[in-house]
């Protein structure tokens, strides 16, 4: 249903809204190259995958390495990465609390609830010195793979979206930074702490652009991600998320 | 006690427009019992609902006990209408309820204890002949168990005014003998004062003082009892009276039964008419003798109203003509009201007159 | 038999503790939010049914303005009415997260429902027994709590019973802010986490949890009609 | 035409079981038109609704037109009862349809074309005198306006059998007569077979050939309409039968009206009964002239019921005491009877007998 | 003025086309759901009234059955209901995503909704008139026809009005497929990219859709009352 051999080229891009912005220039830079793309809004992390596997968008831009990874695990699906580009970093706010160091017996942490960014909130955590994760618990840890949590530290699970409006009932939280930024935080502002993006726990995070394992060397999604990975993208990317979001190409 | 005053009644539905009740005004007095006849829609349980504003009169004003209830706030007009009791139509029992609490329901407020409750519930029941069925809910009553439950929930309060719209219509007429003496008890000894729409002219000759008679949305008629049987004015009137004592039939019977066709000549088949006391003057025995007549009683109705008896006889005269012609001299003179209705000599046409 | 268990569902055997604890959040959240939002929603309805045309206070104003609100409630997405009224939930409850932050968001989204299914049912009562009331001098009020609910009994429990039923649903939503409950157990363990063994338990639990709510509603019903 | 074998009916709720018909049988032939009579709650509705099997009998068989209903398949059940109308005691009308639709229902699959119909529809509702309320709905119609619409329903599809429960209760005496005289007609004409629960025995005697009375769940009696009237045997006909005459109100009037308390030595109270022929004796005549007496009449009631004459008179005779005697012996010579209700020798008793 | 607009309203003005865009993809769900599940839902309501005990067809058992398995849709979250019939989505729509993906679960979410509503309005038709077709020899299905919805369809009406307002807040959850509409495009601008002017403007959007459905409904009772 793609590429033919047509003049214009129609290829449907799945997105969850976030990059709707930065894909709209890309969208502009491929017309001119007589490539069409069609971007679909997702508001959940699921659908995309699961429409990309079935053929009904052609590539997707929502997720992250490890999510990707996880993804195709448990659905047994054949989908891969064609292209990185931004790592956003997740980091600790303050709440009622403006430190980490204020943190006692008891305190509450609020983190995201979802699968990955429970798992990637629980591993910033440990990075902090906060808990300490079993060993092996890979990059999806729950709640119950904590080994050690010295200061009793009561963590909360919020969908992600709503951490910021409830700070106020929290002593500090871990917030993504696209949400974060959203709700006019500053992740190198405002954090008391913030993800690495050098360290190795991290690269699983950088986002990706994913097809089907079949389309890996599809020219057409090729250009796309040429496209998306040029100076001028770079640049807008750093203009509007003034370095809240992290070109990683 | 109760009184309309020029009531109109107009209800607009889509573009119909149905005027239920016309200019209507009509007195009742403390302690009166008032029946309301009229035919099918003349406007009868319009009226009713509007003496206690079930139905908002469209123009016009109503006083119940000297208040002027039109004119009350909507506090005082539920005092007002804890005075007056009502039977509905359609009964309109809670079936949510048993009948013990149905009866009930009006003595909440009325300063009883649940003991005195009780015991006028019970007294209530006795009194419509439905102790055994205190505890039943309404869905397995009969209609006429119904009726009843609804006529004690009426009584319960001892209301001065009592509104009855077809009170007794499902009842057999035992029953309704026994209510309407409880009524006229009532009424009697409390002073309760009744109106009560009826389509049994048997229940206005029981017990009510006074009649209306409406017609299409006016009330074309209201007088005494007594006047209203003996004077009839309007035809609707002499319609429902008629009824009662069935003079019609006379000339139904004439088209089939043998014994009023076959007249001989020298017999003459009369309706004599009683009212008032007439009936005391033997004038049968009297004719019989005087004139050597022999008077046959076919049939006839002859009924006490308020000791008052009024009614008819159908009778065939036999003997000389020239003597039967005397006994229609002597009835007038006597003012007793005599028509004829066939005359042997005529042929056995059914005319009135022969001539 | 228990290897069996472990084998057939791995995940719920690992995550009992949790389950549990999510039933119990659930019945919390549905129990304290019923009683709530029936408390609320029974005398709007009352006065939605009381204040329409033709009925005993009548009050075209009155009603338009409930009627209005509880559209507006109701098709607000709940997540949306979540965040508009949290600092509503703030005041009440002192928290915006957790079971408790919760209940406020619970009883904002069901209230409405509640009132407009006891509309629905006083609807019905006949009209010729509230003329009898009223012909014997009963007030509104009197007439409400005498006639219509007694009379409307049997319908009002039906109303309490569907709403705790769609509560039970409505509560998974409580996950968004740290509720818990089974609803949004389900939706992480069994949903994100892909561990369709819990899914179909959590799932299983609900339906029990909706059998029980209903068959006590039956049970009080049949009393009733005796 | 219907015929009712060992019918028993049990109502059950909670721990109450009401017995509402006991082990009933009763036949009904074709072209009949039976009257079911009985005091309130006596199980009149429950037996009527037995033979449509709206109510299943808790025991018996149901047979009409010579099927057994309770043997049938519900479709032909279904079959079986678009020949039997019913008029139920509280209408059942349609609010949703006006008039006309209510009318039409049953002719749905009558085979009849839209036009047909609606001549049919109209045809009828001129019948029941309600033609200008075609297009009205039932919520709008007062009491007996609706029972006629329930009526025109029920004879909307030329039934064979007509089932009514207290099908005239709502309705004013004209209406009543004219609806039975549609009933009488049709009746004749195609041969309809009616069952009617009444409480009005105007109605009975104007129509039934036949009369059933129920009591406490039994059929107590049933007979031809003359007999039921004539002969009744238990005391609830008997009951029946007295309110149609009033015969009981003499006493009544006797503690109140001074023109029945003032009897004169010479004089005698009495009630004559006539039963049959005995009214054409001229009796009264008689003994005015052989015994010199005078009887003056001062009320009573004589129907005729099936061309024969029932009822009776109260007459005052005076005379000398020794003719009063003699009057007493000629009578009683002749058939007739004579009930002595008060002797003017006896010091105004009440008493029936002076000894 | 244009500008008082950007500056009071900013993301609004912005996202206008989107909005517009959402507000159509809403319609477009709401009308399509609303037809189907109103064209399952009614007739699976008319059979749980026929089937109780005492009706004209009474049957416990469908009518148990019946009656689990929409406490079943009723109890279940919509969004593992969503998950749960996936496959079903697929084979009908051919799609799980998009506007198209939304209206299975939609239509799933909301026939127990309607057939519950109708069952209660249809229960109260009252008991003599249905006697009274029976009377005429009126088959089940007649009954239904000529009798019950007739009788019933001041309720009928209410009930699709009530059905339609609440579908216009199920219909957010369908932003979860892609399937967008205003709920969605609210939740997504609104509550997670927290901009309340969009949040606000849609919502107001959202209440004045609501308030058309409820004179249209409104109207077509008047209507018939005459
Ligand atoms: N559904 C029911 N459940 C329980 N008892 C009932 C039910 N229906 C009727 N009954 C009882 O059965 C008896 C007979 O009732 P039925 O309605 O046949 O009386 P009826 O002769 O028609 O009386 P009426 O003249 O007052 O209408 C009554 O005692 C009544 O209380
Ligand atoms: N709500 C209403 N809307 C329109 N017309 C009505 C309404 N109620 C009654 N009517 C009409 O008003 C007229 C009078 O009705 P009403 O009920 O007072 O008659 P009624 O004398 O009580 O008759 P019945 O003896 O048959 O009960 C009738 O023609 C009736 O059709
Ligand atoms: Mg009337
Ligand atoms: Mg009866």
């Amino acid at each position: 249903n793609n590429t033919s051999n047509n003049d214009t080229k129609t290829v449907k891009l799945g997105v969850t809204g976030e990059e709707h912005e930065i894909w709209d220039l890309v969208k502009e830079k491929l017309a001119k190259e007589d490539i069409n793309l069609e971007i679909i809004s997702f508001s959940d992390y699921i659908k995309p995958n699961i429409a990309l596997d079935e053929g009904e968008i052609d590539i997707n831009a929502f997720q992250h390495h490890a999510y990707l990874d996880n993804f195709i695990n448990e659905r047994n699906l054949k989908l891969v990465s064609i292209g990185d580009t931004v790592f956003a970093p997740m980091a600790i706010y303050p709440g009622k609390l403006k430190s980490l160091e204020e943190l006692k017996a008891g305190s509450k942490i609020a983190v995201p609830n979802d699968a990955t960014n429970l798992g990637r909130a629980l591993i910033l955590l440990q990075n902090a010195e906060l808990i300490k994760l079993k060993d092996n618990v890979g990059l999806l840890p729950t709640i119950k793979d904590i080994a050690d949590n010295p200061k009793n530290l009561e963590i909360l699970e919020l969908t992600a979206t709503q951490i910021p409006r409830s700070l106020q009932d929290v002593d500090v939280a871990v917030i993504n930074s696209g949400v974060a930024v959203d709700a006019k935080l500053s992740p190198t502002k405002d954090s008391l702490f913030i993800e690495d993006s050098n360290l190795e726990t991290s690269k699983p995070y950088i986002n990706l652009i994913a097809t089907k394992e079949e389309n890996k060397n599809n020219e057409i999604y090729k250009k796309v991600v040429k496209a998306y990975q040029s100076e001028e993208v770079k640049k807008a990317i750093n203009k509007r998320y003034k370095g809240e979001s992290i070109p990683a190409f | 006690m109760i009184s309309l005053k020029n009531i109109s009644k107009t209800y607009t539905s889509e573009n119909i427009k149905v005027e239920a009740l016309k200019n209507i005004s009509i007195e009742i007095e403390e302690g009166e019992i008032c029946g309301v006849i009229g035919f099918s829609g003349a406007g009868k349980s319009t009226l009713v609902r509007c003496i206690n504003l079930l139905e908002d009169p469209t123009s016009g004003k109503v006083f119940v006990d000297n208040q002027e209830l039109t004119s009350l706030k909507s506090k005082e007009l539920r005092n007002a209408r804890k005075n007056i009791g009502m039977i509905f139509q359609h009964f309109n029992l809670m079936k949510s309820k048993t009948v013990f609490k149905n009866i009930a329901y009006p003595l909440k407020d009325s300063g009883l204890s649940k003991d005195q409750i009780k015991t006028r519930v019970y007294e209530l029941l006795e009194l419509v002949g439905l102790s055994d069925k205190a505890s039943s809910y309404p869905n397995h009553l009969s209609g006429g168990q119904k009726q009843r439950v609804a006529i004690a929930r009426a009584l319960a309060n001892n209301p001065k005014v009592l509104l009855c719209d077809e009170a007794t219509s499902a009842l057999d007429p035992q029953t309704t003998q026994s209510i309407l003496k409880l009524l006229k008890d009532i009424n009697k000894k409390l002073g309760l004062t009744i109106v009560i729409i009826t389509h049994e002219m048997n229940v206005v000759k029981e017990i009510c003082d006074k009649v209306a008679v409406m017609d299409n949305g006016y009330i074309v008629e209201q007088n005494d009892l007594i006047h209203i049987f003996t004077r009839p004015k309007t035809k609707v009137t002499k319609h429902f009276i008629s009824t009662v004592f069935q003079e019609n039939k006379i000339y139904e019977l004439l088209e089939k039964d043998y014994f009023l066709k076959e007249i001989d000549e020298d017999e003459l088949l009369a309706k004599i008419v009683f009212v008032g006391q007439n009936t005391g003057q033997a004038f049968i025995s009297k004719i019989s003798r005087q004139f050597k007549i022999d008077a046959s009683i076919l049939f006839g109705n002859i009924e006490i109203v308020q000791a008052t008896p009024i009614g008819y006889l159908v009778v065939k005269l036999s003997g000389q003509i020239e003597n039967i012609l005397n006994v229609e001299k002597y009835l007038k003179e006597n003012n007793i009201e005599l028509e004829v209705i066939r005359h042997g000599k005529c042929n056995n046409k059914p005319t009135t007159k022969c001539s | 038999m228990e290897s069996a268990i472990t084998n057939l569902l791995p995940n719920v055997v690992n995550l009992y503790p949790e389950m549990i604890n999510a039933l119990f959040e659930t019945i919390y959240m549905v129990f304290i939010s019923g009683i709530i939002s029936t408390l609320i929603g029974f005398p709007i309805g009352v006065t939605l049914v009381v204040t329409r045309k033709g009925s005993i206070l009548e009050n075209a104003v009155i009603n338009n303005v409930i009627g209005k609100i509880i559209n507006i409630f109701r098709s607000i997405p709940f997540i949306i009415l979540l965040a508009a009224i949290m600092p509503i939930t703030k005041f009440i409850v002192g928290t915006t997260i957790g079971t408790e932050g919760a209940l406020v968001p619970l009883v904002f989204g069901s209230t409405p429902f509640v009132a407009r299914q006891i509309e629905t049912v006083l609807l019905d009562v006949d009209k010729g027994v509230i003329e009898a009331a009223q012909s014997m001098g009963s007030s509104p009020l009197e007439i409400i709590y005498r006639v219509m609910l007694p009379e409307g009994l049997g319908g009002i429990i039906y109303a309490i019973t569907i709403t705790t039923v769609s509560l039970i649903g409505l509560s998974a939503m409580a996950g968004t802010v740290g509720g818990g409950g089974l609803g949004d157990f389900a939706i992480r363990y069994g949903y994100q986490y892909f561990q369709t063994d819990v899914m179909i338990v959590t799932v299983i639990i609900l339906l029990i949890l909706v059998n029980i709510v209903q068959s006590i509603g039956d049970l009080l019903l049949r009393k009733l009609n005796n």
